[in-house]
């Protein structure tokens, strides 16, 4: 019975899916495009931080669940939180420190934001401690009867956090539907895989926990929604957590101001031929599904729906100084 | 009304909050079948199940995390840490997520984070720390320790009820020598509120916890030397009543700030602070703090004894202050 | 004697360490080859090598705890903290092992745990913290932070030779902000020794970091309008200098505690109590606190600002003090 | 070359070194049986841990260190430190909180005592945080050429801790000679564990970090000691760590104070047959190493220097009360 329910779940994608995957993957790098121009103006507050080249692992995944689910994503995962119905004004208007309702009202950073209706939840910067809280989540939508799944995502180097640990390791032993996707990106910061850890695949830490553990294509946007998909299916069938490596790159810096010139050429050229993008391109045209001219005219929708998303964030003001002090308590919260 | 324990009632306040709402559960490590360490959690996995008294792995981190995530859907959720010196551990969670959740993603962490604190039990450096001064400077979270059973279970029930979270620090060497009649029915104490446990006119004692039972009996020995002591019980540590404790420092001029932890960096700073920029006019004299020295807490007896604050070294400081 | 930065002589310090004493090295998150995500150890893991310059994986605890291993064979570890934030993450480490291995243990653990501290930077709650209150209350730590080039390099040389663990916050404004002549041959700034940075006959304002720089600004302003500030840079946080405190109290009679961390449970209420418990006689006025409101450090600019302790909040106290 | 010298470290062991064996677990039991004694008599202050059933472990693993090897051991390794030369005086003085040479001089409490001449550190109870303590004694041993082993010791419950992960993954990046032995006892205080951790095997864990990880009987001191022979030779020769699994069981509640109704009786019976030192006897008598006279009459020695060694330390006295505010510091240390 399973077994059925994974595979319905994981085959026959219709062209609606497949435009759709394309349209959040195209949409993460614009607006990301769109916000490095932002940054390079001094709009930007901050460090600005891409997921250029790791975007079908973003959206491949997220494109698994369905409403109810919630995710916490990191800098890297602007594409699963645009799946997941944040609209760019959010995210522009949050990159700039400008307040408004879909912001942290200019408390927190970047991707730090919460829609607990929408499916989100707000980071913190703490590498690991997601995990737990995830677990978490997905405890209270079991205890709840809500047959939620929950992911989080995390940087091979994360993995290297005692939280992590903890909390994966109380995901599986709970039996909690929780997915840990582990976005191996070949580099922490500056930090190789190899001087994080010594195992080739970081699936294999699925092992230490007793939970199935998949390698995935992280820049093959379709067999990470199948690997996520399987994860979903055993999940809200009862069987617990999971754990997804989805391999990939980083292709700039781990920030705005990091020209990475630690990272091989070769490395960066070689991974420049598996561009997701790109490769989905290929693929939609060779099935039939697009053209280069429907791409391009899709393209230009997204970029023109940034353009107002864009202008609507700079038309937001900063927050008002005295707010600052709100919302420490329940007793003095002003946002809702 | 019924004769309960301090432990008891902590035990009463879990049971009572968690049958009047199904949101409330429990987790925590041998909480279940074998009823925590001290036995606090005993028969509520038998009444309520394993889905609401969960045993945990050795994970504070994890707890703590699970809950915040738990409450974040709407639970309420208690975890329990079995030694609260283990709480450091989960340090990170508590301070950086659980603490600001609110405020920078508008989501509230309703939990309560309980454990057994504070020396006395020959528990050595790992098992008797009293931890309140390390959340001190953590805007988001609340702390209380209650002093008495009646106490224990207002306030426990206040911190379930509460939409932030709560650290609520049990102090281990009551849980069995202190009782007293406590009424049946529903009742909170509120966070945020003081007592004074016995009126005075001479030094205001402000303290908590195991202290506040050092206080009457260093109070009730010196009467009959005519100082006259009145006992401020904090209940609440973050946030703690600064009316009660300047309206008392109003009456009596004279203050000593007592409390269980270690001296530099412990709790009496913070409200000699208060004192010190509140009350400036009313004082008749130093502020004085009676603490435990700055060691880890000694594991043999003669060397606990001699570092856990008493009513003797209470009595000494009470009267070289009355004396100024 | 030659100009440089807060930081160049941070990195000054951990290279003559280096070379003077092979049994120092340094280890922490990309602080190799890439120099740390403030480029304080640049140059070194050329200068030294691999196996003195240790990249590690992202575990903050590991760090603090294979420190310690090390220090207990003879090593003097230096271990960075990309952001002191992260220290959350190895408070368990810090304050249950490193802490308490000499008393409980007889053991000695001889590290430098460092990092770049404080806000104005535009970090948001978790890139902006400053984190001594949490460690204040454990005996057997240490915590300076430096304000100045100088002490910044004296200071880092006097923890890395100390026989206990150091915690060393350098504040990330001053940076590349502050630039001095500092001397070429080898000095050290003894921990546990302030220093008055502008003499004064009014007020006391007792500080350290960052904010010495706002003391100063706030003096220079307030000399015309009459009030004498005098500006005590405390430098050591734990231990701290109580002579050079109460001295300074003694002379002016009113004091003003200035931090940038926030208020409640924040460094201010430790000295707070010394001075209300020591020189309450010598006291003219009310001990204020200037400091952060209790909130997380906000991330936007206006935010941010606001946050933060400035001059102008600082003249302000110190006029109503001054009036007193 | 590194074969063959882990063949010569693990093979053709001599009488005496099984009589080692024999000896040290025997002195362990019965060392802790003296401490019920004193327990019983009130003169024990806190708690009392036994390792009955665990003491093969201990031994068969510390016995395959040498000088300057250092190990960090647990309340089930009183058998490892007295391999290390710890002297039952001292740990008779330390339960009983006695001041002297060779105890904390009552500051910390039952087997928290180092010294680092004798090889061995004072845990402490924070459960996993002596794995990068370790990692870093190794470190320090590897860069001053040293050439010793670190080993840690914890429980099956311990695993579950962030910092046991981030120790281990540490050692393992940085190639670190550190051995971790996990007692895998069937429980940690109450809970069994499959409450624990999914897996079956601990030793997997290792999987996770990408270093050797071994399963062994852990109630078999010789299998333990050839274990440990392979990865001691290992870390000597510059392969980094490893992980071992000793399979055993507790014998006894968590302490004293706990009668484990919770452990299921078959359990203990099962485990009871499996008994190390009843089992080694008879491994001892089989080769001809030993009779029932001649084992009998070193248990009486044991006894009797055991007896010695209790006297001593009851005639220890309690430490002045002043004294405990010396030592927070170098510049108050007065015990050196
Ligand atoms: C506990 C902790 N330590 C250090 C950092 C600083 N830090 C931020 S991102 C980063 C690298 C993360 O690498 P990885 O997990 O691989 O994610 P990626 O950036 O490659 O997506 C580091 C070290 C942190 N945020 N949290
Ligand atoms: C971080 C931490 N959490 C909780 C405890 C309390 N505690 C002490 S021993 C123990 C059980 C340990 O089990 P295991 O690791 O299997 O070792 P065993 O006692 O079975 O040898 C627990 C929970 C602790 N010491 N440290
Ligand atoms: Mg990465
Ligand atoms: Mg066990």
């Amino acid at each position: 019975m399973t077994r059925a329910k994974k595979n319905l779940e994981t085959t026959k994608l219709t062209k609606e899916q497949y435009l759709n995957f394309y349209y959040y993957m195209r949409m993460t790098r614009s607006l990301e495009e769109r916000l490095t121009i932002l940054f390079r103006q001094n709009k930007v507050v901050g460090g600005l931080y891409r997921s250029l080249g790791q975007e079908a692992t973003a959206v491949g995944s997220a494109s698994a669940l369905r409403d109810g689910d919630v995710i916490s994503p990191l800098i890297r995962d602007m594409g699963a939180m645009l799946v997941k119905g944040v609209r760019p004004r959010d995210l522009f208007a949050q990159y700039m420190a400008r307040d408004g309702e879909g912001t942290s009202h200019g408390r927190d950073l970047n991707i730090h934001i919460a829609d607990m209706k929408r499916g989100y939840v707000g980071p913190i910067s703490q590498l690991g401690d997601m995990v737990s809280i995830m677990a978490g989540v997905a405890l209270a939508g079991k205890m709840q009867g809500k047959n939620i799944v929950t992911m989080v995502y995390l940087g091979d180097g994360a993995t290297s956090t005692g939280a992590f640990h903890e909390g994966v390791n109380f995901a599986a032993v709970l039996r909690l539907p929780m997915i840990t996707i582990i976005e191996n990106n070949g580099y922490a910061f500056s930090t190789p895989t190899e001087k994080q850890c010594l195992v080739k695949d970081f699936a294999d830490k699925a092992k230490s926990y007793g939970i199935p553990g998949e390698i995935v294509d992280g820049n093959d946007v379709e067999a990470v929604y199948n690997a996520t998909c399987r994860a979903v299916a055993r999940a809200r069938a009862g069987e617990g957590a999971s754990i997804i490596e989805a391999k990939t790159f980083r292709m700039l810096g781990h920030a705005q101001h990091d020209d990475q010139r630690y990272v091989p050429k070769e490395l960066i050229a070689e991974w420049r031929e598996k561009d997701p993008i790109k490769r989905f391109q290929e693929f939609l045209k060779k099935n039939k599904m697009a053209t280069d001219e429907s791409l391009k005219e899709m393209d230009e929708k997204i970029l023109a729906y940034l353009e107002e998303e864009a202008a609507i964030a700079e038309a937001t003001p900063f927050p008002t100084p005295e707010s600052s002090l709100e919302d420490v308590y329940y007793e003095t919260q002003k946002h809702k | 009304m019924a004769v309960v324990t301090y432990l008891e009632a902590i035990r009463q306040a879990l049971m009572e909050e968690m049958q009047r709402d199904e949101s409330v559960f429990l987790l925590g490590e041998d909480i279940g079948a074998y009823g925590g360490a001290f036995k606090v959690t005993e028969g509520l996995y038998e009444k309520f199940g394993p889905n609401r008294v969960i045993d945990t792995p050795i994970s504070e981190s994890a707890i703590v995390g699970a809950a915040c995530g738990a409450a974040m859907m709407g639970m309420r959720p208690v975890a329990e840490i079995q030694f609260i010196d283990f709480i450091s551990c989960a340090f990170d969670q508590l301070t950086n997520y659980a603490a600001k959740s609110r405020y920078r993603q508008g989501v509230g962490i309703p939990i309560v984070v309980r454990g057994p604190c504070g020396g006395g039990g020959r528990g050595g450096p790992f098992h008797s720390q009293n931890v309140e001064s390390f959340f001190l400077n953590t805007p988001g979270l609340k702390m209380v320790e209650p002093a008495t059973a009646y106490d224990a279970k207002g306030l426990l029930k206040a911190a379930i009820r509460d939409e932030d979270p709560v650290l609520y620090f049990e102090h281990k060497f009551l849980y069995r020598r202190i009782k007293e009649d406590i009424p049946d029915d529903d009742y909170i104490v509120p966070i945020g509120k003081a007592k004074v446990r016995r009126e005075g006119k001479d030094i205001s004692v402000i303290t908590y916890g195991a202290m506040v039972h050092v206080a009457l009996e260093a109070a009730e020995k010196l009467q009959s030397e005519g100082i006259s002591l009145e006992v401020v019980d904090l209940r609440s540590l973050l946030p703690y009543d600064e009316e009660a404790i300047l309206n008392s420092v109003v009456k009596t001029s004279k203050v000593i700030l007592l409390h269980e932890a270690t001296r530099i960096g412990g709790y009496a700073g913070e409200i000699a602070a208060v004192i010190a920029e509140k009350a400036f006019d009313c004082l008749d004299g130093p502020i004085v703090r009676v603490t435990s020295p700055d060691t880890p807490v000694p594991f043999s007896p003669p060397l606990e004894d001699f570092f856990l604050p008493n009513a003797e070294k209470l009595m000494k400081a009470a009267r070289q202050l009355a004396a100024y």
